[in-house]
């Protein structure tokens, strides 16, 4: 799986979304799709322990996730944790997605495909998990590069 | 009878736009609005109910009574930090009618909008959360015409700092007295409270110019909405009010639920008022920290199923339209003034420019309990009483009186069967 | 196997009568329960529903929905004061209500019943009203295994008064140790806090020894009932409590009420906690004067509808009988336990000798979300987290649970969809 | 009316309140009976103004009630007032039942009989105008003389 966190610096977000959305469309059931997603969650750049810390928690998780970015050329990428391995396979989703482009693409993603894949009903601000955090966040560091390139 | 020539008798509705009166109601559609109603349908003492106690409490329509049923039958679970189904889609529902609650008031940010338990609720909230920023020295003014509700926090707060209570006068019209409000305002006001409209005399106030003058010497309003919200639909913003109140119980919700609007950095600055779950982020017996907002000032399991009704309760009544609703009360207010008033010694406290929806009145040389009596056997129901205003009665010198309040479900013939009552009972005690 | 064969892996249900399961579950007619309770009959994710988060909030009965439903079609009204039928009747089924409360605990005067909007509310109302009673030398012992909303008060009410917090330690097991609780017992212990059920841990806390003990230095007692009055019927006379307090949302009854039981010689020590109408005798804005009990705690407008349908939700489980409700969830926990313990890796916190209705446990190498994700594809309702009680997590150094909780209407069969649930999500997750 | 007022020096309790109740039999409609109520009102014997004062007034009601008792010979003597003509009504039949009685007559008298007039909606201890609370404040009067009695 690993393959897909190197592959993606040639792809756009969209197009990464699109293989993701694809992978995940042959799966019959929420089982498989979900047994799936904790596979991704294995495979996910890990965050360097000393940015487990407060300042790197994504707040609205009832499990810990962690997200560190840092900008490699013109590109952002993210590392990430958590101690549910379902949270981490979504993070992964989300970090293959994004990680490894440029600040504004990532500004600009949609992220319709989450409800594609099936994870729709994690995709509600009000939900335990902080999907909807998570993004925001992701989405706040772009912007924070963005601004230091203008 | 035509816009221009309203008699002097009327002269309190300037702003009244003249229609005709069937025209109105069936534009409305009175009856079908009515069948929304089940309790309208209820008989006392025989009699078919006319419920003009709407200033107490309003009648709940069916959209809502099914909101709550549908909440207990398919969604009942506590909210927040639930990973099942069942609490996700009722904090979905619940913070939906957050949302609803902050359109509704053009409100500018959802966590702006604290749930209560009710107006009473949501000004002790605030008037708790002053202590610490009052000292002995400074001042606060409050209306002459307030409801207990929105006094005695106040008085509580000025027991525990030290500050000073003035009370801006009223005319015998029921008239805030504006040039002795911005005489009365000071560096030392911190702040001013007062009701959007009177419970007990229907005067609409006039808060835009309470609330700009206040934050010219730099004090912070807090307006009681509490008997405004059914009949008129108020821009917080536009307004630019620090603090609003509003009970849902008053506008076609359930019991038990309420609302506090408050601007965020007020919000911010304000400690937490009940401590508990929900409202803090870390908990350890050394030290507990605080909640975001709206979640601070919501310690506690809410009124969930409430909360999610009172949002039904706005959608229904703006799917009429407060236009609409406040064009046909007053219409009503008119004609029930017009009418009562042709009933000899019926004096009627409460005549401002600016009013709506309630009549408060009394005949003279009979007691307002013995009249509510006659009237109750005669199935209408008003209230009798200070109405939870004695400064207000104390200022006419009066026991209390009858007051008449109206919705928009009420009708013209409910107006006639009132008059008709009063004129019994006034056959009967006299 | 009989009542004296009871295994070691059991023994913390010492107290428990055994019978044959069918026996009791017939006994109970738990079909006929279930179909009072329409939200059972719902689907998640295709799945038909299992609610096991009754800790967190209970499902409501018809008769209690159809109590509500009544209210807003027949009855609706404010109370106290009014003269007309509908406000007297309202008036009359919401003290009905105050006094099915008082019967059911056992409370010596009706207007020992103050109604809240929940335990919570209660809790802050008391833990408020003492600041006036605490100097910085006093000292308020608080159990290890309270839930937040009866910890952050008290921490508020130290910080306000300066006043120590002391905590009252437990083993692993989950029970209170006695011994080092009468050793923080002193003449400076003013206060004393503690939950009669753990909401985390299902523990049943020997209260009658706490309060007895407690008094015995002249401390106060308030003891948090929101747990356990689902599943436990308090007499308050003879436990002699100082204060108690119950949440209508977790034993049948609507969101939005709950109740303070105070003796009265202290609701007449305390201050008012709220100001508004209903609370107050007289006012002026010189001065005001409070109303009796229970009034002068009872500010604004009340959740009467949620106070009724309180009533009526008593009315429905004492039609059941505590006895038998008692029994049967004894049942279904022992027999919950049992199978749950069947799986490897998993493991109980909260096995003390007394307990009740909850299951809090963890799967090694799991974290507890996770698990609780899982469930609810299958349509199992648990809660997973530190259920307000993070000093219980802190305690077990874990950063939450998997929590199932027990009520009267689950069935054996539903433990035995638990139990399969756990093992796929165990089978997914590892 | 006033007649009524004199002639039960030498009635019980239990014949006024016969009495009372035949009187209110004859009306057929709640509307003469409350017309019937407001006439007794005007008959009561009025409270010196002297005792119109916070001391004497009976709580629990919307209008102001006072009432004052004292001993003539062995019999307790009402007096009272209201600023509602209704009130007055509701308090004069009381006081027409239990004026010149007894203490431990007044003490153990039934009241039931105001269910039987039609005033049955007044009898809920929540009501508004209080006539329980005046049931209860004339029966305190006469606890506190056969204290001295005794
Ligand atoms: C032991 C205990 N105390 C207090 C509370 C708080 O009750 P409420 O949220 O109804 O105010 C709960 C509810 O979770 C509880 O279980
Ligand atoms: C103007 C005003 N303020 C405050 C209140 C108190 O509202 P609640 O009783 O719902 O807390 C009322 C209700 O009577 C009111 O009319």
């Amino acid at each position: 799986m690993n393959r897909n966190f190197e592959q993606n610096e040639q792809m756009t977000i969209q197009e990464i979304q699109e293989e993701i959305v694809d992978e995940f469309s042959m799966f019959d059931d929420w089982m498989q799709r979900y047994e799936y997603m904790i596979e991704l969650g294995k495979s996910l750049p890990l965050i360097d322990d000393q940015y487990k810390t407060e300042d790197y928690i994504i707040k609205g998780c009832q499990s810990k996730v962690w997200v560190h970015a840092q900008m490699k050329d013109d590109k952002v990428v993210f590392t990430a944790d958590s101690d549910a391995i379902i949270t981490k396979g979504i993070i992964a989703i989300l970090i293959r997605a994004f990680s490894n482009q440029k600040p504004q693409d990532i500004i600009d993603a949609d992220t319709s495909f989450i409800d594609e894949i099936g994870l729709k009903e994690h995709l509600s601000p009000t939900r335990a998990n902080g999907l909807v955090s998570m993004i925001k966040q992701l989405k706040l560091y772009a912007v924070a590069y963005q601004t230091q390139l203008n | 009878m035509d816009g221009r020539e309203i008699s002097l008798q009327f002269r309190f509705f300037t702003s009244f736009k003249m229609t005709n009166k069937d025209t109105i109601q069936s534009k409305l559609n009175i009856d079908t609005i009515r069948k929304d109603f089940p309790i309208l349908f209820r008989e006392v003492n025989g009699r078919p109910l006319v419920y003009l106690d709407n200033a107490a409490t309003s009648q709940t329509p069916r959209q809502v009574i099914n909101t709550i049923v549908d909440y207990y039958q398919n969604l009942n679970a506590n909210i927040h930090r639930g990973v099942h189904t069942l609490s996700q889609e009722a904090t979905d529902a619940y913070e939906e009618a957050r949302r609803k609650i902050q359109e509704h008031f053009n409100i500018a940010k959802p966590h702006e909008v604290i749930f209560t338990s009710g107006t009473t609720h949501s000004i002790n909230l605030v008037a708790t959360g002053f202590t610490s920023f009052l000292d002995k020295d400074d001042e606060v003014l409050v209306s002459a015409m307030e409801h207990h509700s929105n006094i005695v926090p106040w008085q509580m707060l000025c027991e525990r700092t030290g500050a000073k209570l003035k009370v801006i006068p009223m005319t015998v019209d029921g008239e805030l007295k504006m040039e002795e409000y911005n005489k009365l305002l000071s560096q030392k006001t911190k702040l001013v409270f007062c009701n959007h409209v009177s419970n007990a005399l229907g005067t609409i106030n006039p808060i835009k110019g309470i609330i700009d003058a206040a934050h010219g010497v730099g004090a912070t309003v807090l307006i009681d909405g509490a008997q405004a919200a059914a009949h008129i639909k108020a821009d917080l913003q536009a307004l630019d009010v620090d603090f609003y109140t509003v009970s849902a119980h008053k506008m076609c919700g359930p019991t038990g639920v309420g609302i506090l609007y408050g601007k965020e950095e007020w919000l911010n600055k304000l400690p937490p008022y009940q401590g508990g779950g929900e409202m803090i982020a870390e908990v350890t017996f050394e030290k507990t920290t605080y909640a975001d907002l709206p979640h601070k000032f919501e310690a506690g399991t809410p009124n969930i199923c409430g909360g999610i009704a009172f949002g039904a309760a706005l959608d229904y009544m703006n799917a009429i339209g407060f236009d609409m609703i406040t064009e046909y009360e007053d219409e009503l207010v008119r004609y029930a003034t017009e009418q009562l008033l042709t009933i000899e010694g019926l004096k009627i406290y409460g005549t401002a420019k600016h009013k709506t929806s309630v009549i408060s009145f009394n005949i003279k040389g009979i007691h307002p309990y013995d009249i509510g009596t006659i009237l109750d056997k005669l199935g209408i129901a008003v209230r009798t009483g200070h109405h939870c205003a004695q400064p207000i009665m104390d200022f006419y010198q009066i026991p209390g009186t009858v007051r008449a309040s109206f919705s928009f479900y009420n009708t013209k013939e409910e107006v006639d069967v009132l008059v008709e009552g009063v004129k019994k009972a006034k056959s009967m005690l006299l």
